[in-house]
């Protein structure tokens, strides 16, 4: 009989308890943020998709030592480059990454011994078509010269 | 220590030899040569003692089909628990490795390995899951990736594969 | 609470729960023959998001393989990775630093905590209760928010290398490691003010789905679902890897073996993590973070090598049979809830849907993590 | 006031007027308040504080097709909805909201609410038994053992104020509770009965008009993680939303009726303030009720069908029928 009633009244107390902590936080300020209205920066190491670094001039610092490609995975980078009249190293003329496979797992930065390639701050990829990820990397860096 | 009694326990199944494997192990050949003597010939049944912080297990129990169910039993009688099996294809020597893990809760510290060796065309094993229940998923497993036949499994269907998967992707010669 | 009389066949009825189920958190299938709302025998069906991950293994070379691992739990991704870093530093031969291997137990252990927080809220939520999966939600945000600071993702973080690490900490992400432990006491304590004291909560879980320790040994339970059964066993324990021999930490183990000991097992786990974090940060060495001499291509002698590790979810092992070359010849991933999940055919029979239900709440599944 | 047809339609109007906007504008206050309790705004973008949102969403339901599942009982099926809205809102005709405004003052107006709220039950054992659909028989299996199981503590509870009262006229029960808040039948010792139990009567009639309602933590009907969406899995469209209004034109009911019976009416709480109009006091009861209700749900987990099922067997009833008791030999003895 007694812990009939002892355990009406603790169970009642438990429940006031409860109550009080919700109230606590519905006095609480909001923690969240109106995402389309306000956005977060990234912070400096995010990995977004790859992109390519460029020099002063704008041309990409990539030699095309085909490193980053035999790096990934996923075989999602696939470049190729042509060896100019007069000059010593070969200059890149396509990078493409098929970012549909890509996992992010930044294999291709690391390998990359000639400051060639960084992750880019996108995390907006979104589409409904499949050749949107499709990204042609020296491309985006000519915009972003321009 | 558990893993001396494990040991004796094990040895009963091996009763020939027993006198010269064990002295021959006492003087513990280094890793490279114990790997080497593995390779140049295929490896007897028997218990070989490893190096916990080279391999991270203690007892590799290599045994006969025919012994799996008794050795398993054994390893159930001293508490054991079990951890995964699993198979490796050795198309090379045309035969298939079964690989029983067991461990223990307590903290008498002994990881068993029970391994046995069967034919490759005609892969056969007897289940294990009236000892241990929770053998039932893994020998599913390892029959939907190396299409090893558990001889009185209950259930034998395909568990992580789709319902009509007859291929068996883990086999070596297996293309996707 | 037992099924009161066996019917025949034709007086029950199949229930499929799932794939789509709110209960399953992911694409998990459970027949059960029920028995009006008892349960009568229940059959598991997994493999939805079977990925193959050890044929990925054996494809690709090893340091191709790291993402992979952060692929099969996306709650507790870094132990998944330790373990893996573990074995082949272990078959390579590679010496780590000192340095590298505290950083990893510090994160490691914020991760497990996420994990753990996030399973909290989860289940509490499969139980009914929606606001403290938001909670937890924000103070697992607040970890994940460090993890990205210094790994580069939230969820699926490649950031152990062979031989240490890819990225060094820096004094932000340990001024707020400092900041976050005692945010999460409090919040702890909160967490148990509204949760764990409810009276309602309490009478759901306490008796709920008794697991025996046989059971959890034949099946090979670990994590909270062994120590919630009174099986002291703990992987950083019993078979101490990295650098955990050296932090003073327990072990919650409950004798209880119902749904409630599991709860409280995790809920302290948080605690004890938290104080691995903080003996961590204090004994941070400084050095390096990568071997001087890490080897280029990685090529274990030939061999059969075995690491375990806890993780968030248990104990997760890791096999190699390597043939000498640059790509593993079997590479085989025991995975923790493939051995909890295993047991809920058994332990479910004769109770009722909910409380099943709140019991495969009680083991912490992630799904793609059982599939592989 | 004559019953005539006019008045009949005028009072009925005003009452699926009221409910429909309670309704709505519940479900908005429900989840603005589910947001500050779980740090978040809630809805906020469609008009100001997001007021929009509920006729948004009532015409986006609205425009949605009915799908009736293959093999379900149609007419059952289509006949549920409108089941569980149709008794909420004739329960409204003889709710009096103040002591001038009231649609049709019944001299049994208790019971004639109680007859029609037992009538939800039914539109729910319709709802599931129609749907063909495993998880929603379950539900309604589950909502009937559970109306069963709370009418009971309920009406016992109703019939000690009943006995205090002698009457069934709400209008009556109110003007016993007359004169502040020491008045009201939920005050221990309440002036010229001196029961000490009120107060429990009164908690057991609000946990009775929680699980009356579906509402958590009591909503083993509905239990969205077990029995994916019980008995309405297989409604859309208007259906869904009639469930949906139903359930909230209950929760007023069920807040009104406490606020009635236990809380005074439109009885200001001092006397001091009585020159406040009734009505207001009442709807601010009604809705500091609704509040808790609401804050009950974002807080609590759900409890089990035998939890459930002993909480009514094993307490309510028991102290409900003891406190009947009590407050019958304290009615003779004072």
């Amino acid at each position: 009989m007694v812990t009939y009633f002892s355990e009406i009244i603790s169970g009642l107390w438990s429940l006031v308890l409860g109550l009080s902590v919700t109230f606590v936080e519905f006095i609480r300020p909001n923690v969240t943020v109106q995402y389309p209205y306000e956005k977060l920066e990234m912070p400096e190491r995010f990995r977004g998709h790859i992109q390519l670094i460029g020099d002063e001039e704008g041309r990409p610092n990539c030699i095309v030592c085909m490193m980053c490609q035999r790096a990934c995975p996923s075989g999602c980078i696939s470049l190729s480059g042509k060896k100019e009249e007069g000059q010593k190293k070969k200059t890149l003329n396509s990078y493409i990454l098929d970012f549909t496979t890509c996992s992010l797992c930044g294999s291709c930065v690391e390998s990359c011994n000639f400051n060639a390639l960084e992750y880019s701050k996108e995390y907006n990829l979104a589409s409904t078509r499949k050749e949107d990820f499709i990204i042609d990397l020296l491309k985006r860096l000519e915009e972003q010269n321009s | 220590m558990i893993v001396e009694k494990t040991r004796k326990a094990l040895e009963a199944l091996f009763p020939q030899p027993e006198q010269e494997e064990s002295s021959a192990e006492k003087i513990e050949p280094s890793e490279q040569e114990e790997a080497e003597q593995k390779e140049e010939t295929p490896r007897q049944n028997g218990i070989i003692e490893r190096d916990y912080s080279v391999h991270g297990y203690h007892l590799d129990v290599q045994v006969d089909p025919a012994q799996l169910y008794v050795a398993v039993k054994i390893i159930d009688e001293l508490d054991y628990f079990i951890e995964s099996i699993t198979g490796v294809d050795w198309i090379k020597e045309n035969q298939m490795e079964v690989i029983y893990d067991f461990s223990r809760y307590d903290f008498d510290l002994c990881r068993v390995v029970i391994r046995t060796r069967i034919d490759r065309e005609d892969p056969k094993l007897p289940t294990i899951t009236p000892i241990y229940a929770g053998a039932n998923w893994h020998e599913r497993e390892t029959h939907d990736f190396f299409g090893i036949k558990f001889e009185g499994h209950p259930h034998l269907i395909p568990l992580l594969l789709p319902e009509d998967a007859d291929f068996h992707p883990l086999l070596k010669d297996f293309k996707a | 609470m037992s099924v009161p009389i066996r019917l025949q066949p034709d007086e029950t009825f199949i229930l499929n729960v799932g794939p789509q189920h709110p209960a399953t958190h992911g694409v998990l299938r459970v027949k059960m023959e029920m028995d009006g709302e008892y349960i009568v025998s229940a059959e598991t069906v997994i493999g939805y998001i079977h990925r193959m991950h050890e044929k990925m293994g054996e494809i690709k070379t090893y340091p191709q393989f790291y993402m992979n691992l952060s692929r099969m739990d996306y709650l507790g991704a870094l132990g998944y990775s330790h373990g893996h870093v573990l074995l082949i530093e272990k078959a390579a031969g590679i010496e780590v630093p000192e340095r590298a291997e505290y950083i990893r137990a510090i994160t490691v252990e914020l991760n497990r905590i996420a994990s753990h927080l996030f399973w909290f809220g989860a289940f509490v939520m499969d139980l009914g209760g929606f606001s403290p999966l938001m909670y937890a939600l924000q103070d697992r945000e607040y970890i994940l928010d460090m993890l990205e600071r210094i790994t580069g993702s939230r969820l699926t973080y490649s950031y152990y290398r062979f031989g240490g690490l890819y990225n060094d900490i820096d004094d932000q992400f340990i001024e707020s490691v400092k900041k976050f432990i005692p945010r999460m006491r409090k919040s702890l304590k909160k967490y148990h003010k509204l949760v764990t004291g409810n009276i309602i909560f309490r009478k759901r879980l306490e008796g709920n789905a008794i697991l025996s320790k046989e059971t959890c040994r034949k099946y090979g339970a670990s994590s909270a679902v062994a120590r919630g059964s009174g099986i002291n066993y703990d992987v950083r324990r019993n078979e101490p890897y990295s650098v955990y021999p050296e932090f003073n930490f327990d072990i919650p183990v409950y004798h209880e073996c119902d749904s409630m000991a599991r709860y409280k097992v995790r809920m302290d786990e948080i605690e004890q993590s938290l104080r691995i974090i903080e003996q961590g940060i204090a004994k941070l060495p400084d050095g390096p973070i990568m071997p001087k001499k890490a080897p280029k291509i990685i090529k274990p002698p030939k061999g059969d090598y075995y690491q375990a590790v806890e993780t968030a979810r248990g104990n997760f092992g890791i096999r190699l049979v390597s043939d000498g070359t640059k790509n593993p010849y079997r590479l085989k991933l025991r995975s923790p809830t493939y051995s909890n999940m295993h047991l809920f055919d058994e332990t479910c029979t004769g109770l009722l849907i909910m409380d099943a239900l709140a019991f495969m709440g009680s083991l912490d599944l992630v799904i793609p993590e059982i599939d592989r | 006031m004559e019953l005539t047809l006019l008045n009949v339609v005028i009072a009925v109007t005003i009452a699926i007027g009221f409910a429909a906007l309670n309704a709505a504008y519940l479900v908005w206050a429900e989840r603005r308040g589910a947001g500050r309790i779980q740090n978040r705004p809630g809805p906020n973008i469609n008009g100001p504080l997001g007021l929009l949102q509920p006729p948004l969403d009532g015409i986006k339901l609205m425009a949605k097709q009915l799908i009736i599942p293959g093999g379900a009982d149609k007419a059952l099926f289509i006949a549920a909805p409108v089941l569980a809205m149709a008794p909420a809102i004739v329960s409204f005709v003889t709710l009096p909201f103040s002591d001038t405004i009231i649609a049709h003052n019944l001299n049994i107006g208790v019971l004639a609410i109680f007859a029609f709220a037992s009538l939800g039950g039914i539109s729910l054992l319709f709802a599931g038994w129609s749907s063909r659909n495993k998880y929603a028989v379950m539900s309604s299996v589950r909502a009937v053992s559970q109306a069963i199981a709370y009418e009971i503590p309920m009406l016992v509870t109703v019939i000690t104020v009943v006995l205090i009262t002698g009457t069934m006229n709400l209008m009556e029960i109110v003007e016993a509770q007359k004169g502040g808040i020491w008045n009201w039948y939920f005050f221990p010792f309440t002036s010229g009965l001196y029961n000490p139990l009120m107060t429990m009567s009164f908690l057991i009639f609000f946990i009775c008009a929680l699980a009356e309602t579906n509402r958590a933590p009591f909503d083993l009907g509905e239990a969205e993680s077990e029995l994916v969406a019980g008995f309405h899995t297989e409604y859309g469209s208007m259906g869904f939303g009639l469930f949906f209004m139903g359930e909230y034109a209950n929760i007023v009911i069920g807040s009104c009726l406490t606020t009635l019976l236990f809380l005074g009416g439109w009885d200001a709480p001092l006397p001091v303030l009585s020159f406040i109009p009734g009505v207001v006091w009442f709807l601010i009861k009604i809705y500091l009720i609704i509040a808790t209700i609401i804050w009950i749900r974002w807080t609590f987990p759900r409890t089990t069908i035998y939890g459930l099922l002993n909480l009514s067997w094993k307490i309510l009833i028991p102290l409900s029928l003891f406190n009947l008791l009590l407050t019958a030999g304290l009615l003779k003895v004072v």
